[in-house]
């Protein structure tokens, strides 16, 4: 019952997750220009990567015959090294992907790209760009 | 299932080939190019070659885009569109014909009766397996059965170093150029960037010290897994390349000060051929190095064996992971201190 | 069940092949290239598991190590035009809206 | 020969301890999970040595380029992480909803927002969950203003609201 439980719930993540790259993707082709796109690109590296790395975690699971073999520990039967590695994967994408997100988005508003829509609504106080070299 | 995932992986191999040959933007181009790396190490490794796809990964997503920046900061960032003319274009026909008859002599995809399955092959696993107890027979046989192939590639990489130090001069900053008094200020002013920056400053120093960690790990479990020298030298190189790029060339040498730095690749190199040395000194042959394991006045026994190519192989992927770290870094100091204004 | 999850990662790759190629600012074509990267560490770790072989995992830790320092490069380059110059010697020019 | 200059926000004395002993204990479990090998007493030896260079090393690039980095992070760190995830998870679905409408109903916004905090890593927290959410963007952090580029305005709404610069401003201030 536990079983089969957990079984369908890594099913949805995993094909949850995969969904919400595609629909990413599709968003990234359809949103009209390169700052709207970014909101698109967060899917995939957000939940997209997150729910997969999930689904992974899940089916090796936490088992604690931790010590020793390390080095022939098989995928399937609960391998707790993998499920800590996978965590360390997902903390380092969730950490380092809004950095350079940021980097990048940071580096087209000082080369001055614009927006592709008319005039989107600017609140901010300095709405001044940088001159594009 | 495998093979459906290589072919689709191999199809976009070619549409990316197809898509940077007709790029014009070189900076674009440069950004495909690690696109491609990226998807030949996925392929490599549904191909078994972990390794190969580790040292592509480590090479391809960090290090070699961010050479091929430098380079086009030296360089301009446009092709220049110049006229087909026939002679080169003959040439690269011709070659690439030639590379494409080659091929025909290779055996078909995944055919179990190719090369890489015959009895050799099985004779040097089955015995990497038994006279070095070690799991990962990749690294055993890059170290001792081609021990030499080994030395001359970790020199390769040293004349390479060599050689873009001979073409671009040596690094622009002078040791002297650090003296205390002039950094006291500057650094008080690089507190005041810091502002500015502080989301890219945080993430990197919160990260280096585990990109610095995980090359090490690498360094050392070679024997295990996936790994070994070459590996660990450039995930170590792509921490202090993260640190220059975030917080600057200056600090970067003066936390890994040039002339360390250049030792260090010819230290690596060193140590490598100083083991072989060593063997023959002990009586053995060169890069044998079962000789280390011997204890004096015992006969060799199998244990002995074992515990010698251990440390052998200890010795000279630490002297691979120097050179390639060394070097690398090196490379990255030479050209991002030429960036056009 | 990974080979669903794989379908579904090689499509968001193709997609992500095609944007890059497309444009039109060369912005675009990074944040491509930043999403295909995290779409082939999934890749590989699917794979892994697909394939019963654990020690992927380490070769997706390297990624994420590592695409980071590719991204920083590139975002650094195209602001600038250069990876790290001395900071000391273009204090001035080293942001272009201070 | 290549004396470090004495940087005017060097780690003092007192931060040091504190500071040190988390990274070492960070690295020794790292190392411990990604290498799987315990019995061997020779990988655990290197990688002592390895956590000790590292440290040594992150030391130096700390003392070179400034470093104090403010690690005042309470223990409200453990309630904001999956306050953030829930955020994130909703997000995700609105966006994704927006992407899927035919008629793609965008309202782009940019809208400038006070950054209270009073580290750096308490702003970048801020900023990098603004960025993690999708449909909010954080595009410059400058002084005490934080530039966002939202995708809707509800999603520009949500910044302005401010509940989660309040949850970042407490975690960051144990009280």
């Amino acid at each position: 019952m536990i079983d089969s439980l957990l079984h369908a719930l890594v099913w949805i993540l995993l094909v949850g997750g995969a969904a919400f790259c595609v629909i990413g993707a599709v968003g990234m082709l359809r949103l009209p220009d390169f700052y709207t796109r970014t909101h698109a690109a967060t899917l995939p590296d957000t939940l997209g990567a997150g729910m997969i790395l999930l689904g992974l975690m899940l089916q090796s699971g936490l088992n604690l015959p931790l010590l020793g073999e390390g080095a022939s520990l098989r995928i399937g039967d609960g391998n707790t090294l993998v499920t800590l590695k996978l965590l360390t994967l997902l903390l380092f994408l969730l950490a380092t992907g809004p950095a350079s997100t940021h980097a990048l988005v940071k580096a087209a508003y000082a080369r001055g790209i614009r927006w592709n829509q008319a005039s989107p609504q600017d609140d901010s106080s300095d709405s001044k760009h940088a001159d594009p070299d | 299932m495998q093979i459906p995932i290589e072919a689709i992986l191999f199809a976009l191999l070619i549409a990316m080939a197809i898509v940077i040959g007709r790029m014009r933007d070189l900076f674009a181009a440069a950004m495909l190019t690690g696109m491609f790396s990226l998807m030949s190490a996925g392929l490599f490794t549904l191909m078994d070659a972990v390794d190969v796809a580790f040292t592509e990964a480590a090479v391809g997503a960090g290090v070699s885009t961010v050479l091929l920046l430098g380079t086009l900061s030296v360089t301009r960032q446009q092709e220049r569109m110049r006229p087909t003319r026939p002679l080169p274009l003959m040439v690269v026909l011709f070659t690439g014909a030639a590379l494409l008859w080659g091929t025909l002599d290779m055996p078909a995809y995944g055919d179990p009766n190719a090369f890489a399955h015959n009895d050799i092959t099985r004779a040097f696993i089955q015995g990497t397996a038994e006279t070095f107890e070690i799991p990962n027979a990749v690294t055993a046989v890059l170290g001792s059965y081609r021990g030499y192939d080994t030395l001359g590639e970790t020199t390769v990489i040293f004349a390479a170093i060599v050689g873009v130090m001979a073409a671009l001069g040596r690094s622009h900053t002078q040791p002297g150029h650090h003296d205390p008094v002039e950094a006291g200020p500057d650094a008080a002013r690089s507190h005041m960037r810091m502002r500015d920056k502080a989301i890219l400053r945080v993430i990197a120093k919160a990260f280096i010290p585990f990109i610095l960690l995980f090359g090490l790990y690498v360094q050392f479990h070679g024997d295990f897994g996936p790994g070994g020298g070459f590996q660990a030298g450039v995930i170590v190189a792509a921490g202090f390349v993260l640190y220059g790029l975030i917080f600057g060339l200056d600090n970067a040498e003066r936390v890994a000060p040039p002339r360390i730095v250049e030792i260090g690749a010819a230290l690596g190199v060193l140590l490598f051929a100083g083991t072989g040395i060593v063997n023959m000194l002990q009586g053995g042959m060169f890069l044998d190095y079962s000789t280390l394991g011997a204890h004096a006045g015992e006969p060799m026994t199998k244990e002995h064996i074992t515990h010698g190519l251990h440390r052998g192989l200890l010795l000279i992927e630490g002297g691979v992971g120097i050179t390639v770290a060394c070097s690398i870094l090196m490379i990255f100091y030479q050209f991002s201190g030429r960036g056009r204004h | 069940m990974y080979a669903a999850a794989l379908l579904g990662v090689l499509v968001t790759m193709v997609i992500e092949l095609i944007l890059a190629s497309r444009g039109p600012t060369v912005f675009d074509r990074i944040l491509a290239v930043n999403t295909f990267g995290t779409m082939t560490i999934l890749l590989i770790a699917l794979c892994g598991y697909h394939f019963g072989r654990p020690d992927f995992m380490d070769l997706a830790l390297i990624y994420a190590l590592l695409n980071f320092i590719g991204s920083v490069a590139v975002a650094k380059f195209s602001r600038f035009g250069n990876l790290a110059r001395d900071h000391r010697r273009h204090a001035s020019g080293e942001d272009p809206n201070p | 020969m290549y004396d470090l200059p004495p940087s005017p926000q060097s780690l003092s004395g007192k931060e040091t301890g504190p500071l040190l002993i988390a990274l070492v204990v960070t690295l020794s479990a790292l190392w411990l999970l990604w290498s799987g090998i315990y019995d061997n007493t020779l990988i655990l030896g290197l990688g002592a040595c390895s956590i000790a260079f590292v440290v040594w090393m992150t030391r130096r690039m700390h003392r070179v380029a400034e470093a104090k980095a403010g690690y005042t992070l309470g223990p409200r760190l453990i309630t904001y992480l999956p306050w953030l995830g829930w955020e994130i998870v909703k997000a995700n679905f609105q966006v994704a909803r927006i992407i899927l409408d035919p008629k793609l109903p965008i309202s782009p916004r940019l809208i400038r927002v006070p950054v209270p905090q009073q580290t750096d890593l308490g702003r970048v927290i801020y900023a990098n969950s603004i960025t993690l959410t999708p449909g909010t963007v954080s595009l410059d952090l400058r002084g005490d203003g934080l530039l966002v580029h939202a995708l809707t305005h509800e999603a520009a709404e949500g910044v302005l609201s401010g509940e989660m610069e309040r949850r970042v401003n407490r975690m960051e201030r144990p009280s």
